[in-house]
């Protein structure tokens, strides 16, 4: 029988020499050219990070292939980023060209580093999760196609961190990001006596509300949902198979901005919600990549430098991002739930 | 998949300058009848406009509680070869660093069990194996575990712990991110893979307060590092800086949340102040060349990250502002096991640690685990004045 | 109180420059049993460390429901002056001016049948008579109404409404506190006199931004006077500001929390950035001679203020950005009385309007009172995505 | 029968003839000295406004003093500020040095205009209310003495706000203050279950608890408080005289500091507990009295000129603040209510 609890892998046997040599040694880096680092140890030695896009769903032949370039120009050292790109290590300077072109011909765009656009931290969608709102690697990739240029360039406002997920879950942890696109169901769960009265315990399934719309209903030996209080997070379905709350008419996509997680110049930032619902359109969702697209020129039109997309509207005032961005300004935008009250204007200082 | 059966949708999004899902959905479709069935499910969910999942089921390996998340089509009919298709999560190494070979050798396994279809990597950091049937599990784990792969976690257990690139490459990691990470992965293996917990519980290892894996948003634990005296600023530099062009004054001081900086535009100096400065990283990142993180190094530890459901996304806050962070990491141990229990003993079901810290009261959680409170774990103290006064505050002012 | 009482801790507090609320008793003592009982009675709070008054009961004059305080001590064999030592609020003029023939109207009304002891005034603005029997409170009364006075609230009802002093006085007003608030207080003397609503509810009027009532803290319903367009600045006088030493840039243009103003120290000419000026007053305050607030002016209008009782203190947010605010008011009128029936019909008692709207959510209350959603609300739009959905959203997208 | 609803008296009936003639005719106002405004219009004709603090607490004796005053210099004109203050109001500067001695000769203060420390908003303690933890007017007038200098120099960093309420209704509205001095209770209520029985409606009086500390107890038909909810507020003694709150031991002050209701510079902001229990030390509380001088002269010590104390604490940094005032930080400061989740530190950034 095979071992269990041997723990991952040890990442030292894979470290590049260049790597083991200047541990903990860096002296400082910079960027050669969008796409390209180099770090260089006290030592003096130099370490260039040659960096890809990736789709993130792969197959292994893909994985095949980055380790054939792998293999190639950098003596087999790779590793990803935690934005899901793909990061060649070499510290041989000559082979950074030969290498973007292999990748380039190969279909991998070089690119993502210092003030661009990276990768779409990103999340299962209709590909292999049964709570979606939408799916995940469809519209990041037809929105990574549209900004194209953004995360081959490096000289946007400060750096442009976008992140989706399919559903109220967040596995993409879009909660902080700069751009937020966020599958949301907006009906109320169709509840199947049946399969509840088969496997679910009911005071869990009660409890898992945030807002206390589920009640037991003993006699029925099932449950109510009492519409007027469910804001269709779908926290119950995760509890329960007998509370669908997929909805093919009504699930479509939400609009947040302004998140970071840096503590650098300004602390760490929610996003915050701006269009409340865009509707669901593969393959190519239009209204959403449009919509991303208007907030990012927008932002790079009146940021200053240096100025991340929460900074930003933070300076300016979210009542004026509104205008600006030319986003109409919806109820659904405003908070009503538990820390709501932070949220509201207690002054009468503010722009119009 | 039917050979005749046409994606003209996904085929759609074969297009365009970004690397196409669709188009290694097809290459792992020309190997693997799962896969193929996955391009023609993912095509009926485009023109449907929903999934096509149900709610998982438990399945897993043996001595596991956790690391495979079952899943099911609701059409099986259509697409059998779907009729399981479970993922399984592995354990990545630290920082993501890999060889062509090691990599090599997990799609060698996939291949013969598998869909051929990967997440590089899930969102929590493990290598996710997309796709397998139930039968396949086992020996999949068997030969992962034969090639020194061990599983993620899943359900309410611990979830693969995850770092920055930090001293691998980074000049500012003030911790050694990667042997932590390692160290810690290790030491909570039980935790990690028998699910025991009131609900899921994540730790991430950021090498300094730029935070580059996101900790503070994504784990009840973060762990940033930082240090503890005065950041180190090199005068040669700082003019060479301001010789290449630099508009030191603006794009560093101005920008210093603390103000903590001032520049002497004429010596082409750079000053601190040292109490004020708040250790943001900012001046550093503009200037790496010329400043660095102080001597004393460590790491500030923050709790409470999660997403949005139920009480609202929580930020990690400040529980220990700081911590020297060296092998064993005794200190972090000990403390992380007291939380736990802690947490198991008075967390609800499905209640993320932060939640029950907000729901019994800071005050409380810091006395039961016995922390001391310090200023550092607020922006600002209460403005109510619901106070909690306990018997030993009244012998104190007797 | 016994002529030979001793009050040695009370005299303490005669001494001192600040003037002394205890040689005030005393002259009260000197004239009044009732005041010399509670000159003896507070001493022995000092003594004792706590008060000595019994919880109110319900007393009053005819025709109202509130505007009486009662109150009874707690030793009333000791002190059988405060067997009964109620207060009476009465609905002070706007902007507290009086003419010493007004004043001293109230204190020969006073002497005859109360204490003598008075606060100029109470914490919600009325003039409090402080201490009298139950059987003068009507004679009182009746008195106080010949001389033109009536009474303030307490209770379930309106209170006295206040404002600062305005265009009587001050040249930052916006519009007229003095009027509206004699208005106001006259079309709702129903309100303000029979208590009818889950609880208390204060309007507070303030001509500007510098809020000279704090409205914003202490109101249910703050009213702060604003302008919807620039302000106006008179360069020659910016320039004389800076003959005279003024260092603009410093004093003025870096407290400007919006930078939305340019100082040209050259030509010493000030200008602003119209759209980024949030009207906050810090200019205008630091120049007043060169800078005037805009010439559309009005009024915001914000609500929920209150202290800590129950759900923590709430300051008021803003409900209206701009209401135009000349009489007779009808817009505010119209839409305060829709908001007090909508409180009146979902609040819980002792629910403050503040407390009801978080408890239902702002959307809720917009909606139901008809007023429509404006960024202008809130500092920034909700970190979660817990969206209520209303079948009118549905149709609107089809 | 005398009438009711007739309203408060005219305003324009009391306003002296210059303010009627200049009406909303205002063109700037400038100090003349601490305690003495001069207000011109655009008339040219000018009103001086000289400021007396009062005790609050004053016989009608008082009154008549002050009308004495009015009557002699202001042509019998007068007001009462916001914070309790009394005004004479006139239009002949010749007036003003005479009208300010014979104030200071009655021993009445002229000063609290401008960047001064003005009159203490306060409430009535131990002289006239049923639930307070400490008394008013005595705390009072132990600080004013104490901060006396402060009330007649306008040089301080900005103006200086201290307010004090005897109990948490909070009648002096002190949420909001630069300095807040705020009686407190400190221990359970003592049930009189006859009391309860009399006269208290129940479920009310279970509501009442802020948090849920009370419950209903049928059997006894009364109540009983679960020792570890609550949290002293009293809010239960203000619906039921059987909840008794009052305890002489164990009663004492909090301080908060750091609120501001203008919205000049800064947004209003709400006090913060920095020292949760200073004890009743009647008649001159040193210990609060000290607490506070501590607390203004550190302020005036550090703040910038026209830095209010809250936003020169927003400015250092909270931690700082407990460091440079030499406070010792207690876990009483940290907030476990509703809105706690807003002041819990979320960032790496932070000073030692
Ligand atoms: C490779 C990676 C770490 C890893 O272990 O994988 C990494 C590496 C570096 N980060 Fe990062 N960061 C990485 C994710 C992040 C993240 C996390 C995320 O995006 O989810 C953040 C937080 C983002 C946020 O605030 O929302 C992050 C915030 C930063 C910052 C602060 C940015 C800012 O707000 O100003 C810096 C400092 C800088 O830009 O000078 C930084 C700096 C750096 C430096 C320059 C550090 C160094 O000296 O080596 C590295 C090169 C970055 C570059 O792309 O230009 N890194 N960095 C991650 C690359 C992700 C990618 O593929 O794009
Ligand atoms: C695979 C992955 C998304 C991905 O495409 O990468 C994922 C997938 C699922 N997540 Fe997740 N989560 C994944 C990372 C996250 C993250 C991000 C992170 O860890 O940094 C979050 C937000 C951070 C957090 O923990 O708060 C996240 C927050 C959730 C939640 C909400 C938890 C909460 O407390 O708010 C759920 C619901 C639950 O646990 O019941 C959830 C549940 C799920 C389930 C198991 C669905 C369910 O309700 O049972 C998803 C299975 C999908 C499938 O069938 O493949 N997932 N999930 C990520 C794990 C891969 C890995 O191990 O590396
Ligand atoms: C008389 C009074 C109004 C009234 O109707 O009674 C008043 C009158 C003036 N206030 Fe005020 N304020 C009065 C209470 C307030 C209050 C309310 C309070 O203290 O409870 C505030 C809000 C305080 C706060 O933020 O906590 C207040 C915040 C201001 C401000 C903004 C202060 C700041 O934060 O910078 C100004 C502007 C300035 O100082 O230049 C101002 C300015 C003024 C001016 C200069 C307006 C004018 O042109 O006439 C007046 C002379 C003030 C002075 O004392 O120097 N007044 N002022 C109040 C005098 C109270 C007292 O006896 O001390
Ligand atoms: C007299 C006065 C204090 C003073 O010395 O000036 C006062 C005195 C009392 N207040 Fe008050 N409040 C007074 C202004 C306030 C203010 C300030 C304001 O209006 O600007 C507040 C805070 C603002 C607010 O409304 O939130 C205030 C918040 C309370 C509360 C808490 C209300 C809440 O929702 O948090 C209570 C408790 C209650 O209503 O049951 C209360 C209750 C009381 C009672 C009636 C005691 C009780 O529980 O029954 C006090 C009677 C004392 C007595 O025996 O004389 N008093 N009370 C003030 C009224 C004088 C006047 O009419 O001019
Ligand atoms: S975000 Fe929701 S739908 Fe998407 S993978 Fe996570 S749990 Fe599934
Ligand atoms: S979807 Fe969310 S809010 Fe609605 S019933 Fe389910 S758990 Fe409650
Ligand atoms: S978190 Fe800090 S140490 Fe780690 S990679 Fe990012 S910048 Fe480097
Ligand atoms: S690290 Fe941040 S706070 Fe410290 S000096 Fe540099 S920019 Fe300022
Ligand atoms: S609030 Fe404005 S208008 Fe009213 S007195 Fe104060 S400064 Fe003047
Ligand atoms: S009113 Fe305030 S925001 Fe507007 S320009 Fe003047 S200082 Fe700036
Ligand atoms: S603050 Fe409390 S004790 Fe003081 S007067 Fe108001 S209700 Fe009474
Ligand atoms: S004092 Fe306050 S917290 Fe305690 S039982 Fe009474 S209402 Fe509840």
């Amino acid at each position: 029988m095979a071992k269990i609890d041997i723990g991952p892998p040890d990442y030292r046997k894979n470290l590049h020499p260049v790597i083991i040599k200047n541990y903990g040694q860096w002296k400082f880096h910079d960027y050669v050219k969008p796409g390209v680092l180099r770090h260089v140890a006290h030592s003096g030695d130099m370490l260039y990070s040659i960096r890809a896009g990736s789709p993130r769903l792969v197959s292994i032949d893909f994985i095949r292939d980055i380790c054939d370039l792998a293999d190639e120009y950098c003596g087999g050292y790779l590793r990803f980023t935690s934005r899901n790109n793909i990061e060649f290590l070499t510290d041989d300077e000559t082979k950074i060209e030969p290498l973007i072109e292999a990748c380039e011909a190969k279909g991998l765009p070089v690119g993502g580093t210092g003030a661009s656009l990276s990768n779409i931290v990103h999340t299962q969608g209709w590909v292999h999760c049964h709570t979606p709102a939408t799916d995940a690697s469809g519209i990041v990739k037809a929105v990574m196609d549209d900004l194209f240029e953004y995360f081959k360039r490096d000289d946007l406002p400060a750096r442009l961190r976008v992140a989706l997920a399919c559903c109220l879950n967040m596995c993409g942890a879009v909660h902080c990001s700069d751009i937020a696109i966020l599958g949301v169901h907006r009906t109320v769960p169709v509840i199947n006596h049946d399969i509840i009265r088969k496997g679910t315990e009911i005071p869990t399934l009660v409890a898992s509300c945030p807002t206390g719309a589920i009640r037991p209903d003993p006699k029925n030996k099932s449950v109510v949902i009492k519409d007027e209080k469910c804001m269709y997070c779908g926290n119950c379905y995760t509890m329960s198979p007998g509370m669908q709350i997929m909805d093919p008419e009504n699930d479509g996509i939400a609009i947040l901005v302004g998140g970071k997680v840096s503590n650098a110049r300004s602390v760490p930032m929610f996003s915050r919600l701006v269009i409340p619902f865009l509707p669901n359109n593969p393959p190519r969702w239009p209204e959403t990549v449009e919509a991303v697209r208007n907030i990012v020129e927008t932002w790079i039109k009146h940021a200053r430098k240096g100025e991340r997309v929460g900074e930003w509207i933070e300076r300016i005032g979210w009542e004026r991002f509104f205008t600006l961005a030319d986003i109409p300004f919806s109820d659904k935008c405003i908070d009503d739930y538990i820390f709501s009250r932070e949220t509201f204007r207690t002054t009468a200082a503010f722009k119009y | 998949m039917p050979e005749d059966k046409k994606t003209p949708q996904l085929d759609e999004l074969e297009k365009g300058p970004w690397p196409s899902f669709v188009t290694e959905m097809k290459r792992a479709a020309e190997k693997n009848p799962a896969a193929s069935d996955l391009l023609g499910l993912l095509e009926r969910s485009y023109e449907d406009k929903t999934g096509h999942w149900k709610h998982g089921g438990i399945v897993g390996v043996r001595g596991y509680g956790g690391g495979v998340i079952g899943r099911y089509t609701d059409l099986p009919e259509e697409f059998p070869n779907l009729r399981e298709f479970h993922t399984m999560r592995v354990n990545h190494p630290s920082g993501w660093f890999y060889t062509s070979e090691s990599l090599r050798e997990i799609c060698d396994i996939w291949e013969k069990h598998g869909s051929g279809l990967t997440n590089f990597h899930g969102s929590t950091g493990d290598i996710i194996l997309l796709g397998m049937k139930t039968e396949e599990l086992q020996p999949t784990f068997d030969e992962l575990s034969d090639a020194g792969y061990d599983l993620g976690g899943s359900g309410s257990d611990l979830r693969s712990p995850s770092c920055c690139v930090g001293p691998a490459r980074c000049e500012y990691a003030c911790y050694d991110t990667l042997d932590m990470c390692y160290d810690i992965t290790n030491e909570f293996q039980d935790e990690l893979h028998r699910p025991m917990w009131p609900y899921k519980f994540k730790i991430k290892m950021s090498g300094c307060a730029n935070d580059c894996v996101a900790a503070i948003a994504r784990a009840d634990c973060s762990v940033i590092g930082t240090w503890r005296d005065t950041i180190i600023i090199d005068q040669e530099e700082v003019k060479k800086y301001a010789e290449s062009g630099m508009n030191i004054q603006r794009v560093v001081c101005d920008k210093c949340p603390t103000r903590a900086l001032e520049y002497d535009a004429e010596k082409k100096e750079l000053t601190v102040i040292p109490e004020d400065c708040s250790r943001c990283m900012h001046c550093i990142n503009m200037m790496p060349k010329a400043i660095q993180p102080g001597k004393e190094k460590g790491a500030s530890i923050l709790m409470g990250g999660k997403s949005t459901i139920v009480k609202s996304a929580f930020m990690s806050w400040v529980i220990v502002p700081f911590m020297k962070m060296e092998p064993p990491y005794d200190e972090f141990k000990d403390m992380i096991r007291r939380i736990w229990d802690w947490w198991d003993e008075n967390g609800k079901t499905r209640e993320r640690l932060g939640e029950l810290i907000y729901r019994v009261g800071m005050t409380t959680f810091l006395k039961e685990v016995g922390l001391p409170p310090v200023p550092q774990m607020v922006f600002r103290p209460r403005a109510n004045p619901y106070v909690f006064w306990q018997p030993e505050d009244f012998e104190e002012h007797k």
